[in-house]
């Protein structure tokens, strides 16, 4: 890389570019080198469509140890959390109405919890602890006898804390409670066993790991418990889950990108911890830069640092060339402070000025110093310009 | 906000010749600094008068692209005008050259607060004293 | 074409194969030529992003001669329907709960219409007169004081019959009702001109017009009584009616197909009209065959045949390596009679039979000509099969 | 139903050489036919008896592929056996060899229908009639 790269794109956990094997695969589908047609068609055309969607499925089915016949297609993970969350609540609403979910969680679902409390639903929002884990005790007190439904995601994508699920699943299915986790930012990333973790609904979206944007999917645990409402009415395609026509070079972007991140979980891994390890040495002697969310039970590919006396949207101005977010990109363009970082204790100030670093497979050591020197510079420039008080009144 | 910047406020980010304080010494000096809670903004603006005349003007601010660029368009605007152009509404004017967002109105307006209160200092400071700044 | 061909696809109105410049656009899209990004990122790489959608919705806003501001992207048409007529309901639910409808309409909407029933809201369900045009009589005596809205499509997937959509809208506006249109078979094929057009809501979707699959929008008119509730909750995307992370190589390729579709209409409906002719003059003379819908206000692009004696499966299958549709695309799986030929007034026995051809802008004379022959060859086969007691007993 | 024959339907649906009726004459014919209102299929079998035996089977049929090649493969079975071999249950077997969506089994047992009346019909035929068929 030269010294003055046109971008150096560090905002992964927004989106991910495709992996040149997918982008190749998708348009091999789009030009109908193996035929194109609407997956529902019973002709040739298309059953050769029905083929391709059900290989991605097979191939996402395996990246995540379960039967392809437990996933259903969505249009990325909001729809899916949407769909898990919404769906559920109102199938078991004659039952109860009680739900648990975490102040961190992405809006997604946030947002579908919060929508659900204007229709009279009743939402516990459990505090994370100071690194950003669930308080496994908190949880259990949350527990009432009308709870039908708990949604904590696997890897939080502001800080990358990771939650356990294992030991959620297990308190939930104790009781009788379904378990929904957005996993957006870790399938593909980090293993994911659906044998062996006592999860009943897991959202996913290709994007955040090198597959395309607008594919996604909803993962329903085979059990009798485990049933939904759609979201969506129409032909009968997902079993009734999710109507509308398969988007099959979508599909076939998708199933690619988890065949190769199957095969390259590990080594990723690997990459992100030396890289995030790289840009932290870089960034904790500047004064003033604090980490956001723990080191222990983090996923790598992610570092979030604050820094006090710097202004946010000016920090990630003078970054530039460098792509990093403030906060989560669905956020980006109301400039609210991360609720993220605010639950996890952060003040108003140290919260505004956070900046997300995040990589992506093809992230060179390189392109981190360079993020590095810039972060540094920035500040240094925006120290000249910032009264120091702003430190002071913090 | 649409997280677009125009090139002019990219300019006056990337290369404020106003920002920074003013050294106490030679002329009349005063400095004031304003600021908004809802989302933490600040603006100091301090000033030589010399004549009645601003003969440097400096700013420093706490604040997003936006509100740095327009205080630095605003110092250079002002410099070498007599102190009562500090009272001039200036701010629709600077919105519109940089395009500024109009949701950041609220924190666009510091810029005449901290004017106003400094030609405040700067003209009590005369009437009340020294009289050379009024020959 | 030679004798044989590999296959002839003419299921057009299923989905059709994108256009070789939208592949290519959309190619260039993911393989980050203009960057890659999310479009709700502020850095760099999020603007390209969003300048890139926002093109392909500037390029869609100008086929349908509307303000950009007024689309909003889905995953397709089945969403659209959805969130038009769900949100529209919901959001009007305190000022009244009737909907007036179709019978002969696609599944995304009756299916959305008949959630609606099972929430307590009323709807009227209009037949069709006998060429499957509304009854505009019958739609004005269908009002009543607590109507909120009218959902009534454009063009039907079946027979392409055309509905009169000023009619429709201007006895809606009238009323003060909301007037939703399913135009999925109409967008990019017909002309569609929403500033002349008293429509509220409608709903297209890109592979019906050679996009890609999986991306489509909905109109709102820039009016204050065309208000609904989102669907999905989430990020502010889209005027927080549909949040999600954009799909921009989507959007993108939709972008392009209606460019595509603005400058090449007359021509693709004159070579519409003219395959049409042709493959009816074709099939007429064949024992039996019966045309389903008018000819007049139809769409050329779609010609529906029933045959007396021959069962539709095993027609189907005996036209191979024609590729066309029983009923739509999405029935095709149920095996279900069209529930849109019997609204028409066809016995169960010709329904079953109904066989759909559709054309699309590569379509050529020789496949039309192909398929005609393989028609009278499949039917001439099946009728040394088929008893004649099944001709007398329908 | 998942639309995607097996070769063997393909193979008996294109070619089904039983399909047809039996010319009346030579040995002893009866024939049989059956429907279902739901779907609206139909069978007709027809079989020249002779010396207890089935000489020539044929069948029409009205229904989907599944139906049709299933015909044509259970006529191609019993066609050479004796008359009582139409009373066996073949229908689970010829569903698993042709893969017929479970959904149609009730197109299917039409087969069984048909072919059980049609062999009363040839077994009562030959008990109270010509006993050229019983030597
Ligand atoms: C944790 C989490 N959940 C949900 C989403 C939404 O995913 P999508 O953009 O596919 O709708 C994202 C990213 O945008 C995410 O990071
Ligand atoms: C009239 C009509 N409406 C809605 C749809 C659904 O569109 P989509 O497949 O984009 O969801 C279709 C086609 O499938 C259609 O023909």
């Amino acid at each position: 890389m030269n010294a003055s790269p046109d971008m150096v794109y560090l905002d992964h956990a927004a989106t991910t570019p495709p992996d040149p094997a997918v982008v190749d695969a998708m348009h091999r589908s789009l030009s109908g080198e193996s035929g194109f047609g609407n997956p529902a068609s019973t002709h040739v055309a298309g059953r050769r469509a029905r083929a391709a969607v059900e290989q991605a499925r097979a191939r996402l089915a395996a990246l995540l140890h379960t039967d392809p016949g437990n996933l259903v297609w969505t249009s990325g993970a909001t729809e899916a959390d949407n769909l898990a969350i919404l769906g559920a609540a109102r199938l078991r609403a004659h039952r109860g109405r009680h739900l648990i979910t975490m102040r961190t969680e992405h809006k997604a679902v946030a947002d579908a919890c919060a929508a659900l409390e204007r229709q009279g639903f009743e939402v516990t929002w459990l505090a994370p602890e100071r690194h950003g884990r669930l308080d496994l005790t908190a949880l259990e007190q949350a527990f009432r006898d009308d709870t039908q439904l708990v949604s904590i995601m696997h890897v939080n994508n502001e800080t990358g804390v990771i939650q356990d699920l294992r030991a959620i699943g297990e308190r939930c299915r104790d009781r009788n409670v379904l378990f929904h986790c957005d996993a957006a930012q870790s399938v593909g990333k980090l293993p994911v066993d659906l044998s062996a973790l006592p999860v009943d609904l897991l959202s996913m979206t290709a994007h955040k790991f090198h597959g395309p944007q607008g594919i996604g999917a909803l993962y329903l645990a085979p059990r009798p418990e485990c049933r939904i409402e759609p979201l969506l009415y129409g032909g009968g395609q997902e079993r009734r889950l999710r109507p509308g026509t398969l988007p099959v070079h979508q599909a076939v972007g998708m199933g690619v990108a988890a065949e190769l991140a199957a095969a390259r979980l590990e080594e990723d891994l690997r990459h992100y911890a030396r890289l995030n390890e790289r840009l932290w040495r870089g960034l904790e002697s500047i004064e003033g830069v604090v980490r956001n969310g723990g080191r222990e039970h983090a996923f790598p590919g992610i570092l979030n640092v604050s820094i006090a006396g710097i202004e946010g949207e000016s920090l990630l101005l003078a970054l530039e060339p460098v792509c990093v977010a403030r906060g989560s990109a669905c956020n980006a363009q109301s400039g609210e402070p991360s609720h993220v970082l605010r639950a996890l204790g952060r003040s108003d100030h140290l919260a505004q000025s956070a900046i997300r670093f995040s990589f992506g497979r093809e992230t060179t050591e390189a392109e981190v110093d360079f993020a590095c020197r810039r972060y540094a510079q920035a500040v240094a420039h925006l120290r000249t310009i910032m009264p120091a008080t702003a430190v002071q009144a913090a | 906000m649409d997280g677009a910047y125009s090139d002019e406020v990219r300019r006056l980010f990337a290369d404020p010749a106003h920002a920074g304080d003013l050294p106490p010494g030679g002329s009349r000096t005063a400095s004031v600094e304003v600021s908004e809670s809802a989302a933490g903004c600040r603006v100091r603006l301090s000033a030589s008068g010399n004549a009645g005349r601003l003969s440097a003007v400096r700013f420093r601010a706490f604040g997003c692209p936006h509100l740095l660029a327009a205080a630095e368009a605003f110092c250079a605007e002002v410099e070498g005008q007599p102190v009562t152009a500090l009272l001039a509404r200036r701010v629709p004017a600077l919105m519109e050259r940089l395009a500024v967002p109009v949701e950041k109105t609220g924190r666009l307006l510091l810029l005449e607060d901290a004017a106003k209160a400094l030609a405040r200092e700067l003209l009590e400071d005369s009437s009340d004293g020294t009289n050379d700044t009024q020959t």
